[in-house]
């Protein structure tokens, strides 16, 4: 199978600390694959090196053969790699709509346009209230985003980064803060939504990530330790002691 | 030589003069995160202020007097002007600022009269420190260049040693949760804006024995003070010091020098007849020169010499 | 039950023209961990908010040793022995992890923490313990909230899902650490997604609906498919 | 303020009311020259540069949250273009009516706002408005520097030229070629608020690094939008250069860049028109109030402070609250507000000008002039139209009663 | 509106006179003096009978500092029917209130105002920019560096070796010209110009080093205000004793800042009420009467200028209007006789001709200034026609019709 994201020896140092340490991972075109590991273990960071967010201190990043590393996030984005942030990261001034019509825009190419009004942009408008639709945030189109809850913020901020139709899909903790149905209600949004795109996601959920994902890879210290089959991973005695102890029986 | 030696003084203790003026600021915004406009004003009413109290009690203690009411006047601004559009964020509470400086210099103007006012310098202060070649340098540059040290040592234990640095500078950022570890962070506030206004009433008091004490005080300042603030960081107090003697220095040196960017590309072997820019005189620029710095820090360096990363 | 530390009655509160509680009764005594659950929005964080007076109560009354609270500026709520861990953390991220635990530390009513016990408590944050806040994973953000807000030496402590983010290792070292301040005699309410988790951890459950506090109960009412989680949190059993 | 724009819901007032002004106003602005006499018409004129400088000013505040104190460089960069274009159509170097004079300006604030655009928006908040500061402060340096440019400090000076039977010599002509750049000027900018350029520049000052994260090069977005602000900066200068006819370099000072701050905030920068209310106030204020007493700019400064502290939406938010108000059949309540605004402000008014005058009275020669004839320490104060003492306890206690009581009065009116 | 339709001025129209000048606002100190001034004055011709048997009107409009308002302020002048405009306070003012003036005076042929100036010197005013209804009662640069150079020479205060530091603006450029033009006359050599960047300088005392550094005998300058106050002080502190040649040095608020460093240096201005004697004594006093201080030089100058315009005025034979044409003509032929000497338009350029008085700085001085106890003694008087700088070669007047 060809590998769609490919990182290579990546590393990552800030200052004296070593936080990635020569990760090797290879997401494969069409899979949905995990990325576990403790608490700081680096897989936060590991994003904002693959989105293009922080610069690599060694190794290199490749999406569909393309070099990812030293360019800039805006460029990355354009090729086909799209991520969500830990910390809810949405325009609070803006309605709901807004967000997602810019977001909509910027796929299109169209977000800088000046020379035509935004509300002559019917197609996109409609496209925007699917999206919202589709993560039940209809009724809110016109909530400023500030003053939603806090579990509808991470619902806009899923639906701002699928808007661009990624082809590589990268999720920090989608559900974090969800009660058990929203996230259930999430995972399977998830599901819908990136059918047929390549979806790497942190999560400490372990339910969802066995019921979501294809393979999972454990980060720890930087380092990847296992990458394998669900059940593979659950059973594997270094990722317990290092990670699951026993929330989840084999 | 005897000219070098004078310059090399004259730059350092301007720029100590524009550290003891900017200290106060810096400390304010990289504090309270508010760039105070009227900080100016404030070196305005300490200038006056020590003229003030200096004609009933006499020089020395106007020093120490002078501060202590601009602080008061300080205080009071925050409690009463700053404090209510805290809220509603550093932009609103800048305008504030920013209004302020039309209203105190109206009111000295109001109070004082438009002219510069007469404030004669202490005898002890009038006379030359030390003599080079046949320029003399006066004792009371020597005097604004302890004071200035003075101010420095000071802040820079109170900011590292003490907690209330601790408790404002989280403030800045999340005022609501530093009041839930139970600081009363309005009062750490005005205190330290109190500071601020003080310091800078500080240099005016000492800057107004040498510069006239005009109500365009605050006016001639200019944003001198602002670019010093820049190009050191915003709310680095070393970095206020390094960017004042830098400043202090270049104007002091660059008015000795009459060559033009022209000669300078010509002895290059560029640019033979160039105008515009290119024929003015250094010396007639020295003004300008602090801004050139500023921006060519910002765009090298965006956060300034010393500062932190944003 | 003992006489309770916390004390709230006929709570309201709301954003601008939204009345999100419409009168919430909830008590806390020393030593009890309580836990607030409801679905999401439903106003638990601004419960939370209200009481420890980030957000002015409208009415109602919050009594903290017998002490009126509602209305006072929060820095006077907490030094009076209330702590508060907000959802989203809020690290003070331009400081150290270290600065961060000092600025919590405050001579509270209740018991007094060591910043070493804290240490204790979460090893990951002494190797941190000179890194700026700003950059610290999710997780140790967690961590550091939690620890923060406990050196205030508080009676009661006000904690705002304190799971999240949180690796399965973890979440079992923090479930241990609640039940540690609480057997120190510290009163504990707690707003969590992971039911399991309160359930484990909680003597008594607060279900917030509708702004109000529509049941309470011991947790044996939630457990399987009660008509309360049914109403309430919808949870598909398990 | 609130962080949000004109289209959501906070700050507009409703839509309906909001078109009845602007048709009301134009209207207004239409007929004037018919009524007022040349020196309203002049002031008018002066409102209408003012008016677009500060809404170009506000289009990056309101959209990318970026603060400049440096405007008056591409209002300057605007007059002088004009002004030398002008100077080439007088000697007939140059043929470009002067209608279209204006062009001149705009494309001359435009450049020099992509350059200064894409210099200043690499960094944001305080450090923008700091460099914006300095590069006018530069500019403003080079002023004394090129005579062949700038004119030296008496500036160059052109002349109208006539076109198509317009003389262009008296003020309404000038008023009304004023007026059709202003209108045709403040509807590019309101429409630009509405393209998608204009919509993605207010996510950057909402949060710039997610939109990065969608794909957009923001610092492009910026340098647009301070561009657009720049080119119509540049457009009111041109305005200000034909109604002047002569401009220096002091026009770079920072007064210059503080007017469209002060009318921004005071008008309020939260809705569209508010900048328009501030230019518009403070403009007559400057030459009326100006006119009549030397302490107009204490005066001003006051009203600014205030303004700030109690309505941080400025005038127009106020109106707009209360035009809401009474849209959500509230008509009562506002109608209350209202009427404790208008009291207040009155209250603080008589306060701040009876101490004001009376101080500036006592302190000036002609006061210690009849001290020396009437022998009295403190001969009575003729000011205001009539005469008192200025020691008299009982004024100064009203004055003081006055002001506190405005004050309260106005918090009472601000709050929801 | 007035300023349009009105047809040439009605015999029984009251003459109206107004000031534009920066009465608020930074600069509004020394500005204000000339409008202050020319109210004494207007108010002394209304005391003698007004024009042809009405009091003359007088309205004061402010510029607040800026060139573009005093634009603004002017045709509002025009509109409320104004006459003559006097403006002293500042040549960059001065210049666009010229061209206001000539653009008008163009449009409206038939209502034709008159520029008094009463205290903005750049030469250009009598230069490309004159104008036969401009006239510049007062000095120029030239004017002031010929009169200081000659006094300065006869009281053996020049030496040889001359520094020139100017502000860098026309003004500064001026002097610094005409203190090159007067090197020959004055038998020295300039052995160091220096221009700086104006009201911008806070710390003079490198500009100190450098005097210091040229070894002159003497400076002349042409600073002002700030620049003036600093410079002296930056000297002084230097403990450099070289005489200064200075033009501003009357200036409200100059002596006070400049301290007694001053003592000792010289200043040519049109008045000085010790060479004055007894009338300049007179003056004084009459005038701290009606105003409650001594007049300032500013304030002077404005009244000696509305003395001069009432003898325009009284030529005129009776029961004409304010046609300011002929007032225009009249003001070319009128003559004010001083104490000192003659006062007179020239008639090539509108630059007035007059005698200057050369004084140094005394303590102890009868009438001195700024709450110090300094003051202005005369040590010399230098006829207008020596004095007065040639006709400029740039300035082409079109006579009016
Ligand atoms: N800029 C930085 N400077 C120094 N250390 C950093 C920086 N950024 C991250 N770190 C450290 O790197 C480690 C990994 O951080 P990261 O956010 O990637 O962890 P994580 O795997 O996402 O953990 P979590 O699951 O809790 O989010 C953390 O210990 C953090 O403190
Ligand atoms: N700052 C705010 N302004 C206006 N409305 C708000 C604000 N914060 C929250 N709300 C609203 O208040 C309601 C309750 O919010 P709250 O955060 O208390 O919910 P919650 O129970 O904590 O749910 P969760 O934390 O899972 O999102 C929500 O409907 C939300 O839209
Ligand atoms: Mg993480
Ligand atoms: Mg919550």
């Amino acid at each position: 199978m060809t590998a769609t994201l490919e990182l290579k020896g990546v590393v990552k140092r800030f200052g004296p600390a070593e936080i990635i340490r020569g990760v090797d991972l290879r997401v494969l075109r069409g899979e949905r694959h995990a990325l576990i590991g403790p608490n700081g273990a680096g897989k936060s960071t590991l994003f904002h090196l693959v989105s293009g967010h922080l610069r690599l201190s060694g190794g290199e990043i490749r999406l569909g053969g393309t070099r990812l590393d030293g360019r800039s996030p805006a460029a990355i984005a354009r090729l086909g790699l799209a991520r969500s942030f830990q910390i809810t990261s949405i325009f609070g001034g803006m309605s709901v709509f807004e967000n997602l019509r810019l977001a909509v825009l910027a796929r299109r190419r169209r977000a800088t346009v000046a020379w035509r009004l935004a509300s002559a942009m019917t197609d996109a408008a409609e496209e925007a209230v699917a999206r919202a639709e589709a993560v039940r945030l209809r009724p809110r189109l016109d909530t400023p985003a500030a003053d939603l809850a806090y579990a509808e913020q991470r619902a806009l901020e899923l639906a701002l980064t699928l808007a661009l139709d990624p082809g590589v899909v990268l999720l920090d903790e989608p559900t974090a803060g969800m009660s058990a149905e929203e996230a259930a209600a999430t995972v399977d949004l998830i599901r819908r939504t990136t059918e047929g795109r390549t979806l790497l996601v942190v999560e400490h959920d372990m339910d969802i990530v066995f019921r979501l994902c294809d393979r999972i890879s454990v980060l720890v210290n930087g380092r990847v330790v296992a990458t394998d089959a669900p059940a593979a991973i659950a059973s594997n005695p270094d990722v317990r002691t290092a990670y699951l102890g026993d929330a989840v029986d084999a | 030589m005897d000219y070098f030696v004078i310059s090399l003084l004259n730059g350092v203790v301007y720029g100590l003069l524009l550290f003891m003026v900017s200290s106060g600021l810096t400390l304010v915004f990289g504090m309270m995160g508010v760039l105070n406009f009227a900080h100016g004003s404030f070196y305005m009413i300490g200038a006056y202020a020590g003229y003030a109290i200096a004609r009933v009690t006499g020089f020395w203690p106007a020093m120490v007097l002078a501060p202590v009411v601009v602080a008061l006047i300080g205080a009071a601004v925050e409690r009463w002007l700053l404090e209510p559009v805290h809220r509603h964020g550093h932009a609103q509470e800048l305008l504030l600022t920013f209004g302020l400086v039309f209203v105190i210099e109206e009111l000295a103007k109001l109070l004082f009269g438009p002219f510069a006012v007469d404030n004669p310098m202490p005898a002890e202060l009038a006379r030359p420190a030390l003599q080079v070649g046949d320029i003399a340098f006066p004792a009371f540059k020597a005097f604004i260049g302890v004071v200035a040290a003075a101010m420095f040592a000071g802040l820079f234990a109170l900011l590292r040693l003490t907690r209330a640095g601790l408790v404002v500078r989280a403030a800045v950022h999340r005022p609501d949760m530093v009041s839930a570890l139970g600081h009363d962070v309005s009062r750490v506030f005005m205190l330290v804006f109190a500071l601020g206004a003080g310091l800078a009433g500080l240099a005016g008091a000492v800057a107004g024995v040498f510069y006239p004490v005009s109500p365009n005080m605050a006016h001639e300042l200019g944003v001198i003070v602002f670019v010093v603030v820049v190009v050191g960081g915003l709310g680095s107090l070393p970095g206020a010091l390094v960017a004042s003697l830098l400043i202090g220095l270049s104007t002091t040196f660059a008015v000795g020098i009459d060559a033009t960017l022209g000669d300078g590309l010509r002895t290059l072997g560029l640019a033979w007849t160039m105008g515009g820019i290119f024929d003015v005189r250094l010396s007639s620029m020295s003004g300008a020169i602090p801004f050139f710095l500023m921006l060519l820090i910002l765009l090298l360096r965006p956060s300034g010499l010393l500062g932190e990363r944003a | 039950m003992p006489e309770p530390v916390l004390d709230v009655a006929g709570l309201e509160a709301g954003y601008g023209h939204s009345r999100i509680l419409r009168g919430v009764d909830l008590t806390v005594g020393p030593g009890e961990i309580v836990g607030l659950v409801g679905r999401n929005g439903s106003g638990r964080s601004t419960a939370l908010k209200a009481m420890v007076g980030l957000l002015a109560p409208s009415g109602g009354s919050v009594r903290l040793g017998g002490r009126e609270m509602a209305g006072r500026p929060a820095h006077a709520v907490v030094r009076a022995g209330l702590a508060y861990v907000p959802e989203d953390r809020q690290p003070f991220v331009n400081l150290t992890v270290a600065e961060n635990l000092r600025l919590g530390l405050q001579p509270g009513p209740g018991r007094r923490w060591r910043v070493d016990e804290m240490f204790e408590f979460f090893p990951r944050l002494r190797e941190r313990a000179r890194t700026r806040a700003g950059v610290l994973s999710g997780g140790e953000q967690q961590m550091l909230a939690l620890a923060r807000s406990l050196l205030g030496g508080p009676r009661v402590i006000l904690v705002d899902e304190p799971t999240e983010g949180l690796a399965p290792l973890i979440v079992a070292r923090l479930v241990e650490v609640l039940r540690t301040v609480a057997a120190a005699g510290i009163g504990i309410l707690l707003v969590e997604q992971r039911l399991t988790i309160v359930l484990d951890l909680a003597t008594r459950i607060a279900v917030l609906g509708h702004g109000r506090v529509v049941h309470e109960g011991p947790p044996g009412d939630l457990r399987g498919d009660s008509a309360v989680t049914q109403r309430w949190l919808a949870v598909s059993g398990h | 303020m609130t962080a949000s724009v004109a289209e959501t819901p906070m700050a507009a007032p409703p839509s309906r009311s909001r078109a009845i002004g602007v048709a009301l106003g134009s209207l207004l602005l239409l007929v004037l020259p018919a009524l007022a006499t040349d020196r309203y018409l002049e002031t008018a004129t002066r409102g209408l540069i003012a008016s677009l400088f500060a809404l170009a000013f506000n289009l990056l505040w309101r959209h990318c949250r970026l603060l400049s104190f440096g405007h008056a460089a591409y209002f300057g960069a605007g007059m002088f273009a004009t002004i030398h274009a002008m100077r080439a159509a007088e000697a007939g170097s140059l043929d470009l009516p002067l209608p279209l004079m204006p062009l001149m300006g705009l494309l001359a604030g435009a450049v020099l706002g992509l350059v200064c655009g894409a210099l200043a928006t690499i960094r944001t908040g305080t450090y923008f408005a700091m460099i914006t500061l300095a590069i006018s402060e530069l500019v403003h340096s080079f002023g004394p520097q090129f005579g062949s440019l700038f004119g030296g400090e008496s500036g160059l000076s052109a002349m109208r030229m006539p076109w198509a039977g317009f003389a262009f010599g008296d003020a309404r002509q000038v008023y009304v070629l004023v007026l059709a750049w202003a209108l045709a000027g403040a509807a590019a900018l309101w429409l630009f608020g509405m393209t998608p350029l204009g919509r993605t520049a207010f996510a950057v000052g909402e949060n710039e690094t997610r939109l990065r994260f969608l794909g957009m090069r923001t610092h492009a977005v910026k340098t647009a939008t301070f561009c657009a602000s720049a080119a119509a900066s540049g457009l009111a200068g041109a305005l200000l250069a034909v109604a002047n006819e002569n401009v220096d370099y002091s026009i770079f000072g920072g007064g210059a860049s503080a007017a469209p701050v002060m009318h921004t905030f005071i008008g309020g920068a939260g809705t569209f028109l508010g900048p328009v209310l501030g230019a518009v106030l403070l403009t007559g204020f400057g030459s009326i109030v100006g006119q009549a007493t030397r302490l107009w700019l204490l005066y001003q400064g006051i009203f600014f402070v205030l303004v700030v502290m109690l309505a941080p939406g400025g005038l127009a938010g106020l109106v707009a609250a209360g035009l809401r108000r009474s849209a959500d059949g509230q008509a009562a309540k506002a109608l209350r507000a209202t009427a404790l605004v208008l009291a207040g402000a009155l209250l603080v008014t008589c306060a701040v000008v009876f101490a004001g005058e009376t101080l500036s009275e006592v302190l000036s020669d002609a006061y210690s002039a009849a001290r020396a004839t009437t022998g009295m320490r403190f001969p009575p104060v003729e000011r205001l139209g009539l005469a008192y003492s200025p020691l008299s306890l009982p004024l100064w206690a009203a004055a003081a009663a006055a002001f506190l009581g405005g004050v309260l009065l106005l918090r009472r009116a601000m709050r929801p | 509106a007035p300023g349009t339709c009105r047809a040439a001025a009605q015999t029984n129209e009251p003459l109206r006179i107004a000031t534009i000048e920066t009465l608020s606002g930074p600069g509004s100190g020394v500005n204000r003096l000339y409008s202050i001034g020319t109210r004494q004055g207007v108010a002394m011709l209304n005391a003698a009978g007004g024009f042809n048997g009405r009091p003359i009107e007088f309205r004061e409009y402010d510029a607040q500092g800026t060139t573009s308002v005093a634009a603004e302020r002017f045709r509002a002048a025009a509109a409320d029917g104004i006459h003559i405009f006097v403006h002293g306070g500042s040549s960059a003012i001065a210049g666009q209130l010229i061209e206001d003036l000539r653009r008008h005076n163009m449009r409206n042929p038939a209502r034709r105002m008159i520029f008094l100036n009463t205290g903005a010197e750049a030469l250009e005013l009598t230069g490309e920019k004159c104008n036969a209804f401009h006239f510049r009662l007062t000095t120029n640069a030239e004017i002031r560096v010929r009169a200081l150079v000659a006094a300065m020479r006869a009281q053996g205060a020049l030496g040889s070796r001359v520094v020139s530091i100017n502000q860098n603006y026309s003004w500064g450029r001026d002097m610094e010209g005409a203190i090159t033009a007067a090197a020959a006359a004055g038998g020295y050599e300039v052995v160091e110009r220096i221009l700086h960047d104006t009201n911008r300088i806070q710390d003079f005392s490198p500009f100190a080093a450098r005097i210091a550094a040229a070894r002159p005998s003497a400076v002349i300058t042409g600073n002002w205000g700030n620049d003036l106050a600093l410079l002296l002080r930056a000297v002084s502190a230097a403990g450099l004793r070289i005489s200064f040649g200075t033009c501003f040095l009357d200036l409200p608020g100059s002596l006070s800042a400049a301290g007694d460093a001053a003592v000792g240096y010289y200043q040519a201005e049109v008045f000085n009420p010790i060479a004055f004697g007894a009338e300049g004594e007179t003056m004084m006093e009459e005038y701290r009467a009606r105003a409650g201080t001594f007049p300032s030089t500013s304030e002077v100058k404005a009244v000696l200028s509305m003395q001069f315009l009432g003898k325009a005025l009284a030529s005129l034979p009776p029961g004409t209007g304010p046609d300011t044409t002929r007032i225009a003509a009249a003001l070319v032929a009128a003559q004010l006789r001083l104490p000192i000497g003659e006062m007179a338009i020239r008639a090539e350029d509108r630059q007035l001709i007059q005698p200057l008085v050369v004084s140094h700085v005394v303590k102890g001085s009868r009438y001195p200034i700024d709450g110090t106890d300094m003051g202005f003694e005369p040590v010399g008087v230098v006829p207008g026609p020596e004095a007065v700088n040639p006709v400029q070669a740039s300035c082409r007047l079109e006579r009016p019709a």
